[in-house]
């Protein structure tokens, strides 16, 4: 894994794709190390807020050294964000996390999940996942009919569309529209609140689909010290010994199967 | 002599006859065993790297949220989790080995036993001290409890001293109505050196929510937001006892631990700092040295107490 | 009813038989007796002004310098500089008896006598509560002496119950180990409620000039830095007597206000940030009605001690 | 005396003047009851720094609606104004204090001294003295030939200099100045670091020429309420009835004899 540091980027765009949801690029040399399923740290300016915000991300650009996050303004550090201009620098930690594991998708037919704010890494995991010859369903769910990131989706995979109020797509989640559009899975790659993945992993347990799952937990070092994002794990795993899992290094992404969620 | 071959700077210190080559450490709980920031730091760069606490058993920690982030700092309540003292010596020892720098190891416990247990065990290895953590807000039994009480301070302090085979560090509670009473107690039980602060207990509510942000309800506060309450502390509890003071609480920069050893610390420690900048150990080793030469300070214990009374 | 006639919504809170139009209160010696924030707050829409210390005889206050700022916040040793009871009778009194709020005059002393004797000097003037300072951390005498031992604390709380002829409000030290010592101190000793905190003790160092920013040396801690220590407090104190509790420790909005009322606040008081946004006092009061209208919430009873267990 | 208020301004224009010193005009509309000798509280907008930074006012331009300062980077807040662009917003708390008394100098031999950063409210000082008929010397002192406003106090009087270094005028502060230079006063007004000021105080004290000091401290809130920044005085002032009169109310200006520094 490459070393972690912490940069300055500075922010190539920024625009609003929905309410409270940003689109933002990032010109860091990050990109040359980063891959989908891994996550950044984003520090404030305002030094009354300290801790970096670990943000997923969304795309890579690795020949104009950019990244792209799409985020939701949950709190004061991304709502400052959110006001950020091109031009605007920005520090950023990274490149955290393990990522989704590709090779698992070689030949199949792979279904990625994402509900909400957990889109995001769906795209850059689906632009990586061209090279696997793998078959692409991407099955994404929404509150209502701000649809973000689904044109963006489409130029990588068959895009199936859930909405919570049903005024886009098949009225539900996620696994709703996968049964109403009876897509098969070899292989499922998701992230999103914790409900949808605890859905996830019972369906894939029961139909004995391997199925990857990108975890959130409210983090504070994101490097694996502080011990703050942990999650619960079936086998005893070699760093904690109490089964409690580090979502920031030993994850985010694991196999629903060794996380109890 | 400095980073810049200053032969005329001496930025060592000696507390408990362990000599550091800069008084620079890393607060216990924020920094691993080094391991998860040998990325951003180079070990043998740092006086000391003090570890996680470690128990005679594995402990699991406290369920989540286990961290939340407030004005100036954080709250935490990780609840010590630690993979136990097996673990720790076959693999965290090794590691810290490699590199040119002192090794102290934090114990936690449930009862004076669980102490005294994983002091023995660490009585043969290659551990330069210990310090005793009797100040963790976030775990139910012990802890807490021997560090608040001058009585059961005492207690545990000299029993460990009759066991310990390393110099030992009674770690201070910052949530008590006298620091120099606490001081006094570990110092007349035998302790070599105290450190403090530790975190002050704190809590925060999710009002659109309308509950605890923090599943153990309370957590630890530390950040710059604490750094005065951390330096008067020191300040008091340095002129209260003869045994060196290991000074922490909110440092972020050289300026704020220049300020911890004018108030009486012999050493510093960066917590939970390392969250925020993982380079402000190293920049604090090089923002001293930069101090010393510019205020022609050849020996760094002419800044140790030296504030003007 | 709230400021844009919403009949549904009830901001009155009662506590010890007085009832205020909104737990918004101001900070003792936080906003002088009010005559100085009146060019930007309206004073009739504060639940009440708690006016700054005032003892027996005019008080000098401690050399200067008596502020600095640090992270989050500031630290202050004033030392309670009064004009003394008789000046504060004639001229803050009338002034604040002009307008539509409750009046909460905030006591300090040196000695028990001292105390009694301001006590029976408000007797008969137009005041409805008092609360009696035992908590600051910058005079050496008296004060924090009275706030920091649960015997003194009953003593003092007694004596001044048999004397004073409004409800008595307790202002208590965060500086202990335990606050709900102190709590129940005052409570079985006939409080009719308790405030806190008061500020934490702090220190800052000048690293350049190497003394300390504070004549004084030490001062008290107040400002965003110390709100999750407050909020565990206000918590842990609420859950350990029956009389109420009005919160204060770095309010700075409405969220904040809420967090110390879902504690269990029956109130709340703004201090340090009336420097830093002179109108936060009026924001708070509009900020709560909003967030009763945005949740649906008809009383802020709801509100009290409402953080989901 | 006019409502205080907290307002926002936005930045006209920056400049440095010599180093660590830093010109700023502001549009504001407390310019229009701004006078001589008073400040204004300048809030950093990173909020890990909370208080207003009490800073005397330069110049007032009342047709601009503009503010000027001239002020000396002490820390973390002023170092932060000093990167302000035009077009920046910034929060202002004023006009805070009482000015000078321009009518003790109608018709008479006034001298004005100021000394490093108590240099600036000497410019506005002279410029509203123009219409009291008085007889203007302006004193300044510096450590080095880094003499900033000099030129702009000219337009307004004779100016005479005094540097620590000797690097120009006479070498010396305001008052080896003064008596090179034999110059006379019916009147003195100064602003500058507190030995400054006490030698000044015996200079006039000596002398019985009435002399208006304008005083420092660390203040906190500004308006009168905390009573931070209190300095001794020699008759019993109506405020505090202990002989501490605040600095950002009674004063920032005192007759000397008034106060005990």
């Amino acid at each position: 894994m490459s070393k972690k540091r912490k940069v300055w980027a500075s922010v190539l765009s920024q625009r609003m794709l929905a309410p409270e949801i940003y689109d933002m690029w990032l010109a860091s040399d990050l990109a040359a190390v980063a891959k989908a399923g891994q996550f950044i740290g984003v520090y404030p300016m305002d030094q009354a807020h300290l801790l970096p915000r670990p943000i997923s991300i969304c795309e890579i650009d690795a020949e104009r050294s950019a990244l792209r996050i799409v985020y939701r303004i949950a709190g004061a550090g991304t709502a400052e964000f959110a006001s950020w201009q091109p031009g605007q620098k920005a520090a950023l930690l990274g490149v955290l996390g393990n990522g989704f594991p590709l090779q698992e998708a070689r030949h199949k037919k792979v279904v990625l999940m994402g509900g909400g704010i957990g889109i995001p890494p769906m795209l850059e995991l689906a632009r990586e996942l061209a090279e696997y010859a793998a078959d692409v369903t991407i099955i994404v769910g929404y509150q209502n009919d701000q649809l973000f990131l689904k044109e963006d989706l489409e130029k990588y995979g068959r895009v199936l569309v859930a909405t919570e109020d049903g005024s886009a797509g098949t009225r539900g989640n996620v696994l709703t529209a996968m049964k109403a559009e009876e897509v098969e899975a070899e292989v499922i790659m998701a992230c999103g609140p914790m409900p949808m993945l605890r859905a996830i992993k019972a369906f894939a347990g029961e139909r004995g689909i391997p199925a990857y799952i990108s975890l959130e937990e409210r983090m504070a070092c994101g490097v694996g010290a502080c011990l703050g994002c942990v999650c619960k794990t079936t086998r005893k795993d070699a760093h904690s010994h109490v089964n409690n899992a580090r979502i920031c290094t030993e994850g985010p992404v694991f196999e629903a199967g060794e996380v109890d969620i | 002599m400095d980073r810049k071959g200053n032969q005329k700077i001496n930025t060592k210190v000696t507390i408990a006859g362990v000599t550091f080559k800069n008084p620079v450490m890393t607060a216990s709980g924020t920094f691993g065993s080094g391991m998860e920031y040998s990325d951003f730091v180079d070990l043998n760069r740092l006086g000391a790297v003090v570890t996680k606490g470690v128990a005679n058993v594995p402990w699991p920690g406290n369920p989540t949220p286990r961290v939340a982030e407030v004005y100036g700092g954080m709250l935490n309540a990780i609840g010590l989790q630690n993979p136990g003292i097996d673990v720790f010596l076959e693999r965290d020892i090794p590691f810290l080995t490699q590199f040119d720098t002192k090794v102290i190891v934090n114990v936690c416990g449930k009862s004076v036993e669980d102490y005294l247990e994983v002091v023995e065990r660490l009585g043969d290895a290659p551990v330069d001290m210990l310090e005793i953590n009797v100040s963790c807000p976030n775990v139910k039994e012990g802890a807490i409890a021997f560090g608040q009480r001058t009585e059961s301070l005492y207690d545990i302090t000299s029993r460990i001293k009759a066991k310990a085979r390393q110099p030992v560090i009674m770690k201070l509670s910052p949530n008590v109505t006298d620091i120099t009473e606490l001081a006094k107690a570990a110092e007349a039980a035998g302790a070599d050196a105290i450190s403090l602060i530790n975190t002050l207990t704190g809590m925060k509510i999710d009002v659109h929510r309308r509950t605890f942000v923090l599943a153990n309800k309370t957590g630890g506060l530390s950040g710059p937001a604490i750094k005065p309450v951390a330096v008067r502390m020191v300040y008091q509890a340095s002129h209260a006892v003869k045994i060196p003071v290991i000074g922490m609480g909110g440092i972020a920069n050289a300026g704020d631990a220049i300020e911890f050893l004018l108030a009486g610390a012999s050493a510093v420690a960066v917590g939970a700092m390392n969250f925020v900048n993982p380079y402000t150990t190293t920049e604090i080793v090089e923002g001293i040295e930069d101090y010393m030469e510019n205020y022609g300070i050849e020996d760094i214990a002419e800044l140790i107490g030296g504030v003007r009374e």
